[in-house]
């Protein structure tokens, strides 16, 4: 039973984070179709930001005031100067994909060099509300309570605006059928530079809340990219609500796994994402 | 006129491809033949995720090493003094980007010997790479047990840091035993480094009378350990060893102040001996130990080298596990060249396996296996300390003998309230 | 002798049935129209006879075996070709490319590269496309893109022919010339089924016609006996009647 | 109120329209018939502005539109109910209409727009919950024309309503249509179902081949042999 | 067959520039700098798993990401016959054993993914490779506590040579392949899978048994790799980046004609090693980045795609001229 609990809420506890930097991934792969490579090289920027201001006594969690808008500002440009332009000259989708493929590679090289310039490799940490809590008789660490509930209130607003608003409609419609979105008057260029503009800010948020809770380096994007690829295609692709309940899931299977057998944990993940692909390769919440 | 200009264009341009290329490879292999510098050669990880060992590890001591030489007016070569110069190629810690690296230096730029590069696997594949052309290898970071029985094939490799076996782990298993410490709990990276400090913790502690009461293998992905943690601190073990390299350290210890898993003994791995850990962790660090170690107090000389190594890298990239023996071997290395009076290969690494020089650290030889045929190690005695504990920001070496600076502390205090 | 036979076909797409317990047959040598307004399920069927669908239900015979169940190359390769309503060719080979991966890959046994050639070119004169034969087959008008189907698709040597909306967007001219080619087909000996919505050609070429309305079978004949039917004439030109319920 | 000049247009290398005029005065329902493939879709798809023509003049409410962008004309009051519905099917049928009045004008007015198409339609109101995709054909048609109406337009492009519906359907569709034009919307309408068009429009184009080769009021183009033949099947 | 005379002198340039070519290679140990040798190894290395690639996914246009997989599993048979120390099997027949261990999953990997299509396919053999590696790199800790793996070295020399050796092979393939009707048939799934079995093409055999040959000589390519390596981990042998090269280097070079691989192979590398070795190492991944999108949005045809473009338009305005 305390092995459940732990396994259950520790595997939500990481799961918050996982579903945020997917939710982005979902953004930009599911709807603006560009497989980005360099996700998680945002998610470091947005640590180390963090780290950076905290070293000069800001708190963290205010970086989150920061750290989005900025994010998501990169993120909007780079659609409006880079990919846009790639679709535009692509003769059709699957040459756009893969040519938006190679982009977000290029993109990798050159922000995670940034970083190393600026930053050097040497992991660096700094401690916030590095206690732990008591829930159901199991200790659990503070600070992870704290970025899952941000995490979950970020995606939950999310998911309100992508509900709720105009803009958000026309997002959500853009992912089902972009050309029919035109017809209804929506500026799709527009809708998907704003569409990978979130992504990075979700990613950039993410690595806010993940500074709070883990060591981090300047070469840790990648992983988490891979981890996102895993949750988007475990929740459908450009599926909003899945790639959110896929981060937690894949949150539990990590820790269950973790608590089994360590060295088998990334393994999981790979085998689920294959074997998913081949069973249900539309994911848990596609059609 | 333009049609046939067109249809022969393509032959005469592969032609002038082909033979612009003879012509700028072969220009590109030249170089004067007098000597007149000790070229050395090294693949290092300076944008990889190791590269951090950059600002901190062996560069940080040879490049202070060349710099003292060259200041000097060089190595005294047969009656001529050489300065030293070293180029340095990026493999991003991919052990295949070494080999090419290593290849590139000995074939096309001609180094004269080479130094080794970052982490255990790079350096395996460094070392045969190097084995092949002959070439004098010293290595800094990184070497594991695996490596002693490949080295007597490999004549050209020495090995300056010492591992598991190599007298860590039962000297640390000794201080247990002294201090009264009856389980241990074991988590280890999976990877050559963890598997084998791993292994050889088992049979030394079994062979102490130690239990080893749970043991638990780690990806170098983890990034998530609270389960390792929590089962660690179920299990009441008096020892908890983290055989991992620094980020797992960080964060295993980032995990253990959180969740309050305050066991009486810790052993980190890597980067627990580095200067940046108190730096990070200020007070919490107290009692904490790792492997390798050496400090101001070792020796008179070993206070200088300090002083020295601090003025140059700053307080924050001190090493207290290897630097004290990279400069050590550097220093052996160049009265080698000396006594040897030349740059030939052969010749050099005959001195080297056989003589003994005064060293920062003391008289310092090469374990070279019988008839001194092999690649070299050095031996127990000539380290500073083989385990040392954070006692008040100082990494005490805590080795029973004369090595000792300050005694254990055992249990060591629980982590201060943040 | 029926060359193709159907029993009962039904396929459903997401619980709606596209075609619903169809029975029919085409004997060697007729031209059979078969007709209904759109979303009928006259390509459907055309997908279960090639097999790029399998139907729920029922069974489909050529010369007497039974075809479900197998894939679309063994379909071809026992003599049955196809066109499709949106024109599926190789844009980016010239045109004798099309037609000669017909020769080389349709046939029961494939033709040698030779043969496969000379095939190409004797087709494409046939189908009056020799003047742009090196052509990439993008850069033709639709009315020859769907010639350059057709060559393809005889190409791989049918007994039956499946033409899907052969004479759709074709000017009068070209209409008439599509007519005669279509019947200059059947006197080589080949059997065709054609979807056509042009009446007029319909009228004139076929032998039989078979009308679908909402995936089902109503009515089978002459087009004589079609074209009088009063279910069928309420049905095309929308009358008030529930003729299709 | 939209009118077309000599316009060309071409998918890839190949001409689909040549030369192709066409007017639409306030209030009508103009009918454009063509056979598939005969060029419907591309003229409409130029004229929305996914297509650029290559020559030719296009205007609408007297501004020229040939090189705006298709949000940018749906703006200006052209609403395009496409063929085959092309609803969003995992969206609520109440959302399509709100997608609908995407428009900035439009969208501050949406709750009352919908009530108007909900009276029009009323059938929708009761699956104003639904999925899209959950409706029937006959459902799906009116969607789509209740989504197109959202936007407030003066004009409607009506991309073959009836097809794939069952007969009494398509007459319950071209009532509607009917009673849009008496609303005052003007009406460009492309079907295939000859007769019933023509029975209710003003005026009609045929498009063969890409080209226009009949124009005039309804009652001639029945009465036109060439019709009659080509496409009643008579 | 139309034999007139510019078939004749176009066939001597197509049949002369190779064997030029071939030449200047084979002699090239005996009259380039030493470590040039090794350099073009690495060349031939490149230019066999960018050409092996676009066998398969140039035509049909499956992005395949298994070539880390099929690489590492040359690796590893050289890792498991060619031991350091160690009773042998002769070199050529672990070259064998590579080719036809990654043949197999290549195989295996082909007739399962069937159903997969586009980006799904690309991503299932991307995660394979993961899965590989994560999965060795247990196996080998677990249970025989070891993390890599010593191979005997060989001589720069032979190793040249066997990369020549499969290289021209590889070329060989690609060309008859490319020119046989099977070619014709992965170009025309690539462009429309659905007509192509409507029209007779047994498309399932087709694809599997043209993914599996082009792994191959990835796979050959490995065991000999292994050999210049001496010491491999799954971390060297399953490297991501052995995925994404011959992606990158194709499409950098062009996929429409065999050259295009090739060259693009052969820039890749040598920017990489000048980008490196240079005074600019500390930026190179910076450098190497905008040089990538830089292409992606001036050069969408790759190198040889763009050339030949200029060629056409060159060659076309000096028609149009000749005609006015």
């Amino acid at each position: 039973m305390d092995l459940i609990i732990n396994i259950v809420l520790g595997g939500l506890l990481i799961g918050g984070i996982y579903s945020l930097i997917s939710m982005g991934l979902s953004l930009q792969y599911g709807v603006a179709k560009v497989l980005n490579i360099a996700h998680g090289e945002f998610l470091m920027v947005g640590a180390f930001i963090t780290y950076w201001l905290q070293q000069n006594g800001v708190d963290p969690l205010l970086t989150i005031v920061v750290g989005g808008p900025l994010l998501f500002l990169v993120g909007f440009i780079l659609y409006r100067t880079v990919f846009t332009s790639i679709r535009l000259k692509a003769p059709n989708t699957g040459v756009y994909e893969s040519n938006s493929l190679l982009a977000a590679f290029g993109l990798y090289f050159i922000v995670q060099n940034i970083a190393v310039l600026i930053w050097g490799t040497t992991p660096q940490r700094f401690s916030y509300l590095a206690s732990s809590v008591t829930i159901l008789g199991e200790d659990f660490n503070e600070n992870r309570l704290v970025a899952t509930a941000f995490a979950v209130a970020i995606g939950a607003a999310f998911y309100l605006f992508l509900e709720r608003t105009r803009i958000g409609k026309a997002i959500r419609a853009a992912a089902q059928d972009p050309l029919t979105a035109g017809l209804m008057g929506v500026d799709i260029n527009f809708v998907l530079a704003l569409c990978f503009g979130f992504g990075a800010a979700m990613a950039g948020l993410a690595g806010v809340l993940i500074s709070i809770c883990y060591p981090i380096t300047t070469t840790m994007g990648l992983g988490y990219t891979v981890i996102a690829i895993v949750v988007v295609t475990l929740g459908g692709l450009g599926s909003i609500p899945g790639s959110f309940i896929g981060g937690f899931i894949l949150g539990i299977i990590g820790t269950g796994v973790t608590y089994w057998e360590p060295g088998l944990a990334v393994a999981s993940y790979y085998v689920i994402f294959i074997i998913l692909l081949l069973v249900r390769p539309k994911g848990i919440m596609g059609k | 006129m333009w049609n046939k200009i067109l249809k022969y264009s393509i032959p005469l341009v592969i032609c002038l491809v082909l033979v612009l290329t003879t012509v700028f490879a072969s220009g590109c292999g030249g170089g004067g033949t007098e000597k007149n510098e000790i070229l050395i050669g090294a693949s290092r990880d300076i944008t990889g995720p190791m590269a951090g060992f950059q600002d901190f590890g062996f560069a940080a001591v040879y490049n202070m090493w060349i710099d003292e030489v060259n200041a000097a007016g060089g190595i005294d070569v047969g009656g001529k003094k050489l300065p030293v110069r070293i180029i340095e190629y990026d493999d991003g810690s991919d052990p295949a980007v070494v080999t090419r690296n290593l290849e590139k230096l000995i074939t096309e730029d001609k180094v004269d010997f080479l130094f080794g590069p970052t982490g255990t696997a790079s350096l395996f594949a460094a070392a045969p790479i190097a084995s092949k052309y002959n070439k004098i290898i010293i290595c800094g970071e990184g070497g594991a047990t695996t490596l002693i029985p490949k080295l007597p094939s490999m004549p050209y490799v020495f090995s300056v840091l010492n591992f598991s076996d190599h007298f860590q782990i039962p000297v640390f298993a000794d201080i247990c035993n002294e201090v009264g410490a009856k389980s241990a709990y074991i988590m280890y990276m999976s990877d050559l480094h963890g598997a084998e400090y791993n292994l050889t913790a088992q049979s030394e502690f079994t062979l102490k009378g130690i239990t080893v009461l749970g043991t638990k293998s780690i990806p170098p992905t983890i990034t998530d350990m609270d389960p390792i943690v929590k089962e660690a601190k179920a299990s009441g073990a008096d020892i908890f060893c983290s055989f991992s390299y620094p980020p797992q350290n960080i964060l295993f210890m980032s995990t253990a102040l959180a969740l309050d898993y305050s066991p009486k003994m810790v052993l980190l791995g890597p980067g627990g001996n580095f200067q940046f850990f108190p730096l990070m962790f200020g007070d919490a660090l107290q009692g904490v130990m790792a492997e390798g170690a050496w400090n101001a107090k070792s020796s008179p000389e070993a206070g200088a080298f300090a002083a020295k190594l601090e003025a140059t890298v700053g307080l924050g990239n001190m090493d207290w596990w290897g630097a004290i023996v990279y400069y050590a071997a550097l220093q052996h290395f160049a009265q080698a060249i000396e006594k040897a009076g030349t740059l030939e290969n052969k010749a050099v690494r005959d001195v080297i396996a056989t003589e003994t020089f005064e060293t920062v650290i003391g008289p310092m030889w090469w374990d070279c296996g019988p008839d001194h045929a092999g690649g070299g190690l050095l031996p127990q005695v000539c380290y500073a300390g083989q385990i040392g504990q954070w006692q008040n920001g100082i990494f005490e070496v805590i080795d029973p003998g004369d090595k000792r600076t300050a005694a254990p502390i055992y249990p060591k205090p629980p982590w201060p309230t943040p | 002798m029926h060359i193709l036979e159907g029993e009962g076909v039904t396929k459903y797409f997401g619980g709606l049935a596209a075609v619903s317990d169809v029975s029919f047959y085409v004997d060697e040598g007729e031209v059979v129209g078969l007709i209904g307004p759109n979303g009928a399920g006259k390509t459907t069927l055309f997908n279960l006879i090639s097999a790029a669908l399998e139907p729920k239900t029922g069974e489909i015979r050529f010369k007497g075996k039974k075809i479900n169940g197998l894939k679309p190359y063994q379909i071809c390769r026992l003599g049955i070709a196809r066109t499709f309503q949106t024109v599926k060719i190789f844009g980016n080979l010239p045109v004798i490319e099309n037609v000669r991966i017909g020769s080389l890959f349709g046939p029961f046994k494939g033709l040698s590269t030779a043969d496969a050639t000379r095939e190409a070119n004797e087709l494409l004169e046939f189908m009056g496309l020799s003047d742009v034969a090196y052509a990439p087959a993008r850069d033709l008008t639709l009315a020859h893109q769907k010639r350059l189907e057709v060559a393809r698709a005889l190409a791989t040597k049918p007994t039956l022919l499946m033409l899907d909306e052969l004479m759709a967007g074709l000017n009068q001219t070209e209409l008439i010339e599509a007519m005669d080619l279509v019947k200059k087909i059947r006197e080589k000996g080949t059997t065709i089924v054609m979807i056509e919505h042009v009446m007029k050609a319909i009228m004139n070429i076929c032998d039989r016609i078979i009308v679908l309305h909402h995936g089902k079978k109503i009515a089978d004949g002459t087009p004589q006996e079609v074209a009088n039917s009063k279910t069928v004439i309420e049905v095309y030109l929308g009358e008030a009647s529930d003729a299709g319920n | 109120m939209l009118e077309i000049n000599n316009i060309n247009a071409f998918y890839g290398r190949i001409q689909i329209l040549w030369d192709v005029s066409l007017k639409v005065n306030e209030g009508e329902i103009v009918a454009l018939i063509g056979a598939n493939g005969a060029g419907k879709s591309t003229l409409i798809n130029t004229v929305t502005g996914l297509l650029r023509s290559t020559s030719g003049s296009m205007t609408f409410m007297g501004k020229r539109i040939d090189r705006l962008a298709p949000h940018v004309i749906s703006e200006l009051g052209m609403s395009h109910i496409p063929e085959g519905r092309k609803l969003f099917t995992e969206m609520s049928v109440r959302e399509n209409l709100e997608l609908g009045a995407y428009p900035k004008s439009a969208w501050k007015t949406k709750k009352e727009t919908q009530e108007h198409v909900y009276e029009i339609f009323p059938r929708l109101k009761e699956r104003e919950k639904q999925l899209a995709r959950t409706l029937s054909g006959g459902e799906q048609q009116m969607l789509a024309m209740g989504r197109g109406l959202m936007s407030k337009p003066k004009l409607c492009i009506i991309d073959e309503p009836s097809n794939g519906l069952a007969p009494l359907v398509v007459l319950e569709v071209f009532k509607i249509i009917q009673s849009l034009r008496d609303q005052g919307i003007t009406i460009l309408l492309i079907e295939q179902n000859v007769r019933h068009t023509l029975e209710i429009s003003d005026r009609a184009y045929v498009l063969e081949n890409g080209r226009i080769v009949m124009e005039g009021d309804c009652a001639t183009c029945l009465a036109s042999e060439h019709i009659k033949k080509a496409y009643l099947g008579l | 067959m139309d034999f007139s005379k510019i078939n004749w002198k176009k066939a001597a340039i197509t049949a002369g520039i190779p064997l030029v070519i071939l030449i200047f290679l084979g002699l090239w140990p005996t009259i380039g700098p030493q470590y040039w040798v090794t350099l073009f190894s690495y060349f031939l290395l490149y230019i066999i798993i960018s050409v092996s690639w676009t066998i398969f996914s140039g035509a049909t246009g499956y992005i395949s990401l298994a070539s880390a997989a099929f690489y590492g599993i040359g690796i590893y048979a050289a890792a498991l016959f060619r031991e350091q120390f160690a009773a042998n099997l002769p070199l050529i027949v672990v070259v064998l054993i590579g080719g036809l261990a990654s043949f197999v999953l290549a195989f295996i990997v082909g007739a399962i993914t069937l159903r997969l299509k586009g980006i799904y396919f690309a991503m299932f053999t991307f995660g394979l490779v993961l899965l590989l590696k994560e999965v060795i790199y247990y196996w080998e800790i677990q249970f025989n506590d070891l993390r890599g793996r010593f191979v005997a070295p060989e001589s720069n020399d032979t190793i040249y040579y066997y990369l020549l050796g499969i290289f021209v092979i590889t070329m060989i393939v690609a060309y008859l392949i490319r020119r046989s009707k099977y070619g014709l048939a992965l170009q025309i799934i690539g462009e429309n899978e659905e007509a192509a079995a409507h029209t007779g093409i047994n498309v399932t055999m087709v694809k599997v048994l043209t993914y599996a040959v082009s792994a191959i000589f990835i796979g050959a390519a490995g065991v000999i790799m292994a050999t210049k390596l001496t010491y491999v981990d799954p971390g060297v042998a399953f490297s991501p980046m052995m995925s994404f090269s011959p992606v990158l280097m194709a499409i950098f070079g062009g996929m429409g004609s065999i050259y295009g691989p090739v060259i693009g192979a052969v820039i890749f590398t040598y920017i990489e090693e000048i980008l490196k070795t240079g005074s600019m190492k500390n930026y190179y991944m910076l450098i190497f980045g905008v040089i990538l999108i830089g292409v992606i949005l001036y050069l969408p045809n790759g190198i040889v795609g763009s050339i030949q473009n200029l060629w056409k338009r060159i060659s076309g305005a000096r028609r149009a001229h000749t005609r006015g």
